[in-house]
């Protein structure tokens, strides 16, 4: 098993798919194309099965965690600087790993039915593998420029199945957005890998922790500024505040890239960085309460924006917003495993959200806009009762999956002192607003009547409806792996916290309210919804100003517009160019020319053609001669060999 | 082979030269001087790649040498060597011909013969500058580098060429006025023009300080202009946007930097060192100055312009950041430059050829017409902006976590910035071109995706640009064995800090 | 003696000269400038150059003047045109010319009696010039027969050629 | 008289007996008959007077004709040099003249007459030689400026040269009589020897400086260069060539002989002078010429700048400003033929095309002649590997050897503003021409044999001294020694040196 | 001193006169004071050629004469005027 194990395959063979349909695609059969696509994460998958099998003491015995491979050729070798390809496998990323290549397979699944009748079947495929490709690097960097490789590279990926329709210019303007937001994270990252750099010499993550375990005394300072520069990063690519607008917009995407990259997989990478540089957070509590506010903040914030949103897709963005806020929340307070064990169930239900979405959208001929669905339910009821099990899961309803995450988050964040307490009630409004508005999503979309009238909605094919299906068990049965027995799992990698020595009264009871809050959601949704539909219009008519900002999404766009991009323009263009360009370096330049020609033009009234002029001119010249030669010598100054 | 190896450098100088004089010998018949010019500039690849393959690692200093008397009086020789700083630059003046010869295949129409013939010259000039050692022969193909340039610039300019023609001519010639009198003054005082002597005769610390200083900023400032360094740059832009294409891939950067590197880096460290705050200021200033005004540039090629004066400002911080690991970074970054801007030009004289018009705003979603194009495109512009695993990455990684490390925090953090702008700029460009509803002309206009001619030669750009980003061990090793100045030898290293070090708050910047 | 005489011709010569300038029409300047040169010729005599002073009378009151004289019937010169003239000749050539005769004349002035009558021992008889003149400065005598040849030459040459274009073009 | 002083002047002589020949010759011809062959006896000839100078390399340095004449490497050197200028004009003026032209055979006649004026100069010793060989160069060229006299411009040209070269030249007489008064010589070698101990200081300043004017205005040196750009313009195409380089380098060696031979101890108070005049020189010609829009004045302000650069080769210590200043002159006079005779060629014998604007597409037209014109053009501007950055690069490098730095500096920044009129013809020359009536009509000028090696000839030149300037520079070098000694007929210190000049320079001097 | 005051009125002629020929007359003037100055330097150093010199230059002055003449004909021919401030249509 030891000599079988090889870690760059798994990232090898979505590389591999990237290439034969980016390169080829154009010229292969559909079904070929299709093969080539699921293969290569399949088999990726059954790696990571296999390893994960070994480890869980299923199979034959896998050596001890972590197992490091590492290019025998380094990468950039200059200098003093020494970085090579070097992947890490040990519990942490095992998880990630099992997440992203089995719900990416099961999205890519999904795509066979969902892309059938798109343009560009291959190059959606060749996109969807180099994802894949990028993702599984960015989970098995053993250091972070290796991570940051993954990091940028999913970036692309998102950027370019973003743009995937990229005749419309909403959607290229989405994903340039993306791509540059993501960018300013980047920038953040970048500075924290130099500050890395120039306080550790070295990247690998090991290597740092050793090195951290070595001074104890280290406490803060520097290491608050790498904390913070990672976050900055962090957030950038798990969409927190305050650079979370390109996610929703993000949504211009194909709906199953929704579900991988902006749900399951990608976004979810800066908690996975966080949780894999934890050694650096801990010795920072400023950066945790940073990490802890911006998480919690996040949360609210994006939810109460969810509250209003019309478009399916754009309710279920800033939802995971939120719920990625909620991850944020966990390792702010130190609870890196209930983050990952949030992160895991996420996948599973918010993937299975968006293809459930995905699917009534397919089922409605494209339409996204919640007011023109309503009374599928009959129609397509596999997607609904699969939507349901999402539903219910993100609502933390018992027993399902977010019950168990959550619960252990907001326990965790309880736990953490007084103002822990703030992080949890925080928490625990998001819960409520949480479930109002999925709830308001699902009575939308498949309860009542339909508001639409010229679509027949259909079922989707099996392609699509099986990995539905598999997700909503996961949903409902993935929380039931417990948060204790997951987080004694991750131990070895981040720590425990003290969240995770088993259940508490506390702890039930916290549930118990947490429960309740997701109860009133629901109860509130159907109130408004089901039983009297107009109400919700008096709602927002009787709180203008508070439904404006709402469905503006508290205009932060507009305010980045005013402040940053449209002042960045204006200065570029008029101070940068016009000004300094073009007046004052290209005037120097026009001066400097000018004064030439001046000259010139004086020069030639000089040469007025007159012979007497000219003879004058002589004369004077002469005359100056003299008088340099003489002037000297009658004031005595003359120094020469006369006389000698 | 110890024959060939000895001459191989006259060799390489030669051809382009023999390709010249062949083609105008000729009749201008068809295509018949493009043909021999891509045939010369393949033969000058294949020469110069036999530099690295019998470049020896492990022996230090300049290989390749040739040295013969020219000049009894003044001391000139015409002595070429190439060592780990030079050597690919030449291979890369090596690759990037051929490029230009495809990228001018269609695009010019007329005057073939004059067209081929003075660009085969202009390579033999900037090869003779990345090979010269012998200060007046580097300053003999220095300015030699100008005139077909500035001729070419003149004929086949866009709107008018003449006045960009004139603009790059005495803003690069003027400046080398200095430089002429600072190499005078170097052998009044010294006697000799070899490079290496100089070096040592300078790093003894025989020649008066006050002079040496002035000779230093002399250097600098030709070298400067022609980089460009901002505030320098007013010729760029003007010269991107009416440049034939082929001549505008080479006229920025390479020749300014590699100068810099060998001649003012290298023979003034101790001068250098007292300049190099300004210069990474200015480098940081150009590298944000030209990323914001290209954000807001309407055409193409001035974009470009100013693109690459961000990017050569980047290369600039490098070199004057006077690390080890940013020279490497620098040199890489160069090669990098060369290689991405050169796919770009090409890829934009292409589109511009077909369509007839640089104005940005012409464009829009190309990608459906012209796919292979909009892919290399975007390929191309990934590299730029430094995704990893594309060549881009790897120096901007090295020149800015050097000087992030060994500089200024400071600068390598507003410098860093520039990544971001890098992005912006270019996606919106990659959008404003190739995505969103096809413009009118985009429509209208029926234009052919790439030829094969043009794809052979852009995949293996490509190629070259993941090679590079993923394995750029192959390439690090050689440049690292270049002759650094004496004085700087072991001097600068990255810091190695250690926890304690890092422990006391010094990362408090 | 010498000195009253010197005195006496030197005036004249510069009365001649003054009169040249004043003299608008060219043949009295012409005929001024032959005073200034016969008056120059005494001078000579005076210093001691007997030879010179002959040849003076000879060949530039005579031959050369002529020519000038000639010259002037032939083209029938009348006044001189009142035109604008330069404003440079007068701005910058009259200073001019003061400062250059001042500093001259400091340096001449200083040179020991230079500028006045010379004492009259040692006139110099022509045998001892053309015995000079024929051996040590053989060389510059022969070389000015080419010059004198390029001015024939030239001469012929302009004015002969002008004649024929002026009948060819008519 | 001894045979061996008539060896001492052979080229002269052959160049006399060939311009007599050709005098003759015409006059004794039909009023009618073609007298083109006349061009090549005059061609000939000036061959044979080229290859006698070099053969006086094989003579002993030394005097001649009680120390009037001299020969030693230095005159050899300008004598080859002029030779070879008039060599190329003869060529050139063979295919511009007119073929109806009446005195052709006058005209070549005094070509060939003037230069032994301009040989004499450079190898006088005597101040009346001198005087009277500047006379014979000027007198010819005044005459020759004249020739194209039925347009209103050449006699212009003519008398303005005429009148101002002869009032400089009573500038230049009356500082050779104060350099008498002050020592009662005219001899150079005694000059040199009394005037140290002269009595009268001041005298010996103001001869110096008259005689200094006299010079600078033959050369054109700002601010005595108020003639050149008229007598340029209204002057033929082909003597312009010759006028604007033979005498100029002449004068030039007659200034290196008199500031280095006759006053090397007043070296304090001249060389500033000279760098000033320097300065002043290429300021002056570089700006005004940035807005000619006559090619042919344009080029005369470049030759004032070219004056300059090449005055600040005088700051130069000793033999090497000497050399620095020798060598500019060949290369200048290489390549300001050529573009002379480009500019012959295309602008035609009446300078019918002579604007700038009507080089227009030049070299679609005649490439030839077009790509000749920016070759010659980039040499001018100084570009490595021609004739002019060579020039420029000996003069300058003599220049901060000499300590002066800035004049170096101020030379090589005048460079570059002259590389802005120069590139603007230049460019012109490559733009498509319009397609308009006018230029559809220009004829495409016929290159000629003669022309054709008169070309090939600067070409070369040009190429030979900007590649491989070893030889031209050690015979100018050699010579530069030779004028640094005072040599008299006793004390022949550099005779030896002089009979080691390697031979066969004459492929390095045009 | 004589010749000194003679050679400038020769050059304030140069300046003043409007007529090519009296402006040539001036030029004859300004050589008439050198050979007088000649003269006298010979006198004074009792050289000869000085005086030999002065023999030279009237050689010269006649040849210039020749020429001047001729070329002043020339020009008389061309333009039809001696005005010397007319004889400038070369300029700038």
């Amino acid at each position: 098993m030891n000599d079988s194990l090889h870690l760059w395959l798994i990232p090898l063979f979505p590389f591999a798919g990237f290439l034969l349909n980016g390169v080829l695609g154009s010229r292969l059969p559909k079904w070929l194309v299709t093969t080539i696509a699921l293969l290569t994460p399949l088999w990726s998958f059954a790696i990571v099965l296999s390893a994960a099998r070994g480890l869980l003491g299923f199979g034959a015995t896998l050596p001890s965690l972590p197992f490091v491979e590492t290019c025998p050729v380094g990468w950039i070798d200059a200098g003093a600087l020494h970085i090579g390809f070097s992947f890490v496998l040990d519990q942490l990323s095992l998880v990630m790993l099992l997440v992203v290549t089995g719900v990416g397979l099961l999205i890519h699944i999904y795509s066979v039915g969902y892309m059938a009748h798109e343009d560009g079947y291959w190059r959606f495929f060749s996109y969807m593998n180099l994802f894949m490709f990028f993702m599984t690097v960015l989970v098995l960097a053993g250091n972070a420029l290796v991570m940051f490789i993954g990091w940028e590279g999913v970036g692309l990926a998102s950027y370019l199945l973003i743009g995937f329709y990229f005749q419309k210019n909403s959607a290229a303007d989405a994903g340039k957005k993306a791509f540059i937001v993501n960018r300013i994270g980047d920038f953040g990252f970048l500075i924290g890998i130099f500050l890395l750099l120039a306080n550790f010499g070295t990247l690998t993550f090991s290597e740092i922790a050793a090195k951290l375990a070595a001074a104890p005394a280290w406490q803060g300072g520097v290491l608050t500024v790498i904390a913070l520069c990672l976050l900055v990063g962090a957030t950038g690519k798990s969409a927190q505040l305050p650079l979370y607008v390109w996610l929703p917009d993000a949504m211009e995407g194909p709906t199953p890239v929704s579900a991988l990259i902006h749900a399951a997989t990608m976004v979810t990478a800066g908690v996975y960085m966080i949780a894999r540089t934890h050694a650096i957070f801990d010795r920072s509590p400023f950066a945790l309460g940073i990490v802890a506010i911006v998480g919690a903040a996040t949360a609210l914030f994006a939810a109460t924006i969810g509250l209003v949103q019309n478009d399916i897709k754009r309710v279920l963005a800033y939802s995971t917003i939120s719920q990625l806020g909620y991850m944020f929340l966990a390792c702010g307070v130190a609870a890196y495993s209930a983050a990952i064990f949030h992160l895991m169930t996420h996948a599973f239900f918010k993937a299975l959200l968006f293809l459930a979405a995905g699917s009534v959208i397919h089922a409605l001929g494209g339409e996204q806009d919640l007011r023109k669905m309503g009374g599928l339910r009959k129609k397509i009821p596999v997607t609904f009762w699969t939507m349901t099990a999402a539903v219910f899961a993100i609502a933390g309803f018992f027993p399902f999956a977010g019950f168990f995450s959550k619960d252990a988050i907001l326990y965790a964040a309880f736990l953490q002192g007084p103002g822990g307490k703030i992080f949890w009630f925080a928490g625990v409004v998001t819960a409520l607003l949480t479930s109002f508005y999925m709830f308001r999503l699902w009575y939308l979309t498949f309860l009542g009547e339909s508001r639409s009238h010229d679509v027949h909605p259909h079922e989707s094919p099996w392609s699509m409806l099986a990995p539905l299906s598999i997700l909503a068990l996961l949903s409902i049965g993935g929380g039931w792996i417990g948060m204790g027995r997951f987080g004694t799992f991750l131990a070895p990698v981040v720590g425990t916290s003290a969240s995770e020595s088993g259940s508490t009264q506390l702890e039930i009871l916290l549930s118990i309210v947490a429960v309740a809050v997701a109860l009133l959601g629901w109860l509130i949704a159907d109130r408004l919804y089901r039983q009297r539909p107009e109400s919700a219009g008096n709602l927002a008519a009787a709180m203008p100003a508070g439904y404006k900002l709402l469905i503006n999404k508290y205009f932060v766009d507009e305010i980045y517009g005013y402040t940053v991009v449209k002042p960045l323009l204006a200065i570029s263009q008029y101070v940068l160019e016009w000004v300094v360009d073009v007046a004052i370096l290209g005037g120097a330049t026009w001066l400097l020319a000018g004064t030439a020609q001046f000259a010139g033009a004086i020069l030639q009234r000089w040469q007025s053609g007159n012979l007497r002029s000219y003879a004058a001119w002589l004369t004077l010249g002469a005359a100056v001669v003299l008088l340099f030669f003489l002037l000297p010598a009658t004031l005595g100054m003359h120094v020469s060999g006369m006389g000698r | 082979m110890t024959y060939l190896n000895e001459s191989i450098l006259t060799v390489i100088l030669l051809a382009p030269l023999a390709g010249a004089a062949l083609i105008a010998i000729l009749p201008d018949r068809g295509k018949l001087p493009a043909w021999i010019g891509l045939l010369t500039t393949l033969v000058t690849l294949g020469l110069t790649l036999h530099l690295p393959a019998h470049f020896v690692l492990s022996q230090h200093g300049f290989q390749f040498e040739t040295s013969r008397l020219w000049i009894e009086n003044p001391a000139i020789y015409y002595h070429v060597g190439v060592d780990g700083l030079s050597l690919w630059l030449v291979v890369l003046a090596g690759l990037l011909a051929p490029i230009g010869i495809v990228a001018s295949w269609n695009a010019i129409h007329q005057r073939r013969k004059i067209f081929y013939a003075l660009f085969l010259v202009q390579q033999t000039a900037m090869l003779g500058v990345f090979l010269s050692l012998d200060l007046m022969l580097y300053y003999g193909f220095w300015e030699l580098s100008l005139v077909p340039m500035a001729i070419l610039i003149a004929m086949y300019g866009r709107k008018d060429g003449s006045k960009a023609a004139l603009k790059f001519f005495l803003f690069t010639f003027i400046p080398s006025a200095p430089l002429l009198v600072a190499i005078l003054w170097l052998y009044a005082n010294t006697g000799t023009f070899n490079f290496a002597d100089l070096q040592i005769l300078i790093a003894s610390g025989g020649l008066p300080a006050g002079p040496l200083c002035w000779v230093a900023i002399a250097f600098l400032f030709a070298f400067a202009v022609k980089v460009p360094v901002f505030p320098l740059h007013g010729w760029l832009a003007d010269t991107f946007s009416e440049a034939p294409v082929a001549l505008a891939m080479v006229v920025a950067g390479k020749l300014g930097l590699y100068s810099m590197l060998r001649f003012h880096v290298g023979l003034f460290p101790v001068q250098a060192r007292a300049l190099a705050p300004w210069l990474v200021a200015l480098a940081v200033i150009g590298l944000l100055y030209g990323a914001c005004l290209a954000l807001v540039q309407r055409d193409f090629w001035r974009l470009l312009a100013f693109a690459a004066l961000s990017h050569l400002s980047l290369i600039t911080l490098g070199i004057y950041g006077l690390t080890f690991t940013g020279w490497d970074g620098a040199i890489y970054q160069i090669l990098n430059h060369g290689v991405v801007d050169g796919s770009l030009f090409l890829l934009l004289g292409i589109l511009e050829a077909r369509y007839g018009t640089s104005q940005i705003a012409c464009y829009g979603g190309l990608a459906a017409k012209v796919p292979q194009t909009a892919t290399l495109f975007v390929i191309t512009s990934l590299a730029m902006i430094g995704l990893p695993m594309l060549n881009g990455f790897v120096g901007e990684f090295l020149i800015l976590s050097s000087t992030f490390t060994g500089v200024n925090r400071g600068w390598a953090v507003a410098a860093t910035v520039g990544v971001i702008l890098g992005a912006a700029y270019m996606l919106w460009l990659v959008q404003r071109l190739f995505y969103g509803p096809q413009s009118p002309l985009a429509a209208d206009k029926p234009a052919s995706d790439l030829r094969l001619g043009e794809l052979l030669i852009l995949w293996p750009l490509v190629a070259l640009m993941l090679g590079m980003g993923v394995a750029p061990s192959i390439w690090l090793p050689t440049i690292e064995n270049r002759t650094g100045p004496p004085t700087l030898k072991g001097s600068i290293t990255l810091p190695q800090p250690s926890l304690s070090l890092a422990a006391s708050g010094e990362g408090q910047q | 003696m010498h000195l009253i005489l010197f005195f006496i011709f030197a005036a004249l010569c510069l009365a001649g000269a003054v009169n040249l300038l004043l003299q608008t029409h060219p043949i009295n300047s012409a005929l001024s400038l032959i005073v200034v040169m016969t008056s120059l010729a005494v001078l000579y005599l005076l210093l001691g150059a007997e030879f010179l002073a002959a040849a003076q009378v000879i060949v530039y009151a005579g031959a050369v003047m002529v020519l000038f004289t000639f010259v002037i019937m032939l083209l029938n010169a009348g006044r001189e045109e009142r035109t604008l003239g330069s404003r440079a000749a007068r701005v910058v050539g009259f200073p001019a010319v003061a400062a250059f005769l001042a500093l001259l004349a400091t340096v001449l002035l200083k040179a020991h009696g230079l500028g006045r009558a010379a004492m009259q021992e040692g006139v110099t008889s022509t045998d001892d010039l053309s015995a000079v003149l024929f051996t040590k400065l053989l060389l510059p005598f022969e070389v000015t027969s080419v010059l004198i040849l390029i001015a024939i030459l030239g001469a012929v040459a302009l004015t002969r050629h002008g004649d024929g274009e002026r009948s060819a073009s008519k | 008289m001894n045979p061996g002083d008539m060896l001492r002047i052979l080229p002269e002589i052959v160049l006399t007996l060939t311009g007599v020949l050709i005098m003759l010759a015409d006059a004794s011809l039909p009023a009618n008959a073609p007298r083109r062959a006349l061009g090549w006896v005059a061609a000939l000839g000036t061959t044979l007077a080229l290859w006698a100078s070099l053969w006086q390399l094989s003579l002993p340095a030394g005097t001649a004709f009680y120390s009037t004449v001299e020969t030693s490497p230095f005159t050899v050197f300008f004598h080859v040099l002029i030779c070879g200028i008039v060599l190329v004009v003869l060529l050139l003026s063979l295919d511009s003249l007119p073929a109806e032209s009446h005195n052709q055979g006058e005209y070549y006649a005094l070509v060939v007459l003037g230069a032994v004026g301009m040989c004499l100069l450079t190898s006088g010793i005597e101040l009346l030689v001198i005087f009277i060989a500047l006379e014979i160069s000027s007198i010819a060229t005044y005459v020759l400026a004249c020739y194209r006299k039925e347009s209103g411009r050449s006699p212009e040209a003519a008398i303005k040269y005429f009148l101002l070269g002869s009032f400089a030249t009573g500038f230049l007489l009356y500082g050779i009589a104060l350099a008498f008064g002050a020592t009662g010589t005219t001899q150079i070698y005694e000059l040199s020897r009394l005037l140290p101990t002269a009595q009268n200081h001041t005298m010996v300043l103001a001869a110096m400086a008259l005689m200094v004017v006299g010079i600078l205005f033959k050369v054109s040196a700002a601010p005595f260069h108020v003639w050149t750009p008229d007598v340029y313009e209204g002057a033929p195409s082909p003597v312009v060539a010759l006028m604007s380089t033979a005498p100029k380098a002449a004068t030039f060696a007659l200034l290196l002989r008199v500031v280095y031979e006759i006053f090397p101890t007043l070296r304090s108070s001249w060389a500033p002078l000279l760098w000033c005049v320097a300065v002043l020189s290429m300021t002056v010609g570089n700006v005004a010429a940035l807005r000619q829009q006559n090619v042919k004045r344009m080029l005369a302000y470049s030759s004032i700048a070219h004056a300059g650069y090449l005055l600040a080769a005088f700051a130069g210590l000793g033999p090497s400003g000497i050399a620095a200043a020798s060598f500019y002159t060949a290369a200048y006079a290489a390549m300001n033929v050529g573009i002379f005779a480009v500019v012959t060629m295309v602008g035609g014998y009446d300078d019918q095309r002579s604007m700038i604007a009507d080089y227009r597409g030049l070299i679609y037209r005649a490439p030839l002649l077009g790509g000749l014109l920016i070759f010659f053009l980039t040499s001018l501007v100084g570009i490595p590997f021609t004739a002019g950055f060579f020039g420029k690069f000996y003069a300058f490098s003599a220049a901060v050897g000499g300590n002066a730095i800035w004049l170096a500096l101020i030379g090589l920044l005048n460079s570059g503003l002259a590389a802005a009129y120069y590139l603007r013809l230049a460019f012109v020359t490559v733009q498509p021409a319009p397609d308009t009536e006018s230029f559809a009509k220009v004829a495409t000028p016929t290159v000629g044999v003669a022309v054709a090696a008169a070309l090939l000839f600067t070409v070369g030149a040009t190429l030979v001294l900007g590649i491989i300037p070893t030889q031209a520079l050690q015979a100018a070098e050699t010579g530069a020694h030779t004028l640094q000694v005072p040599a008299n007929d006793e004390n022949p210190a550099y005779i030896t040196e002089g009979t080691q000049q390697p031979r066969g320079n004459r492929d390095g001097i045009e | 001193m004589l010749s000194a005051i003679l050679f400038s009125l020769g050059v304030i002629g140069f300046l003043i006169k409007r007529n090519l020929i009296t402006v040539f007359m001036s030029i004859e003037l300004m050589l008439n004071a050198v050979n007088l100055s000649f003269v006298t330097f010979a006198h004074q150093w009792h050289a000869v050629k000085g005086q030999i010199f002065v023999f030279f230059v009237m050689m010269v002055a006649a040849a210039e004469a020749a020429v001047g003449l001729a070329i002043i004909i020339a020009v008389f021919r061309a333009r039809a005027t001696l005005a010397v401030d007319r004889i400038d249509l070369m300029k700038l």
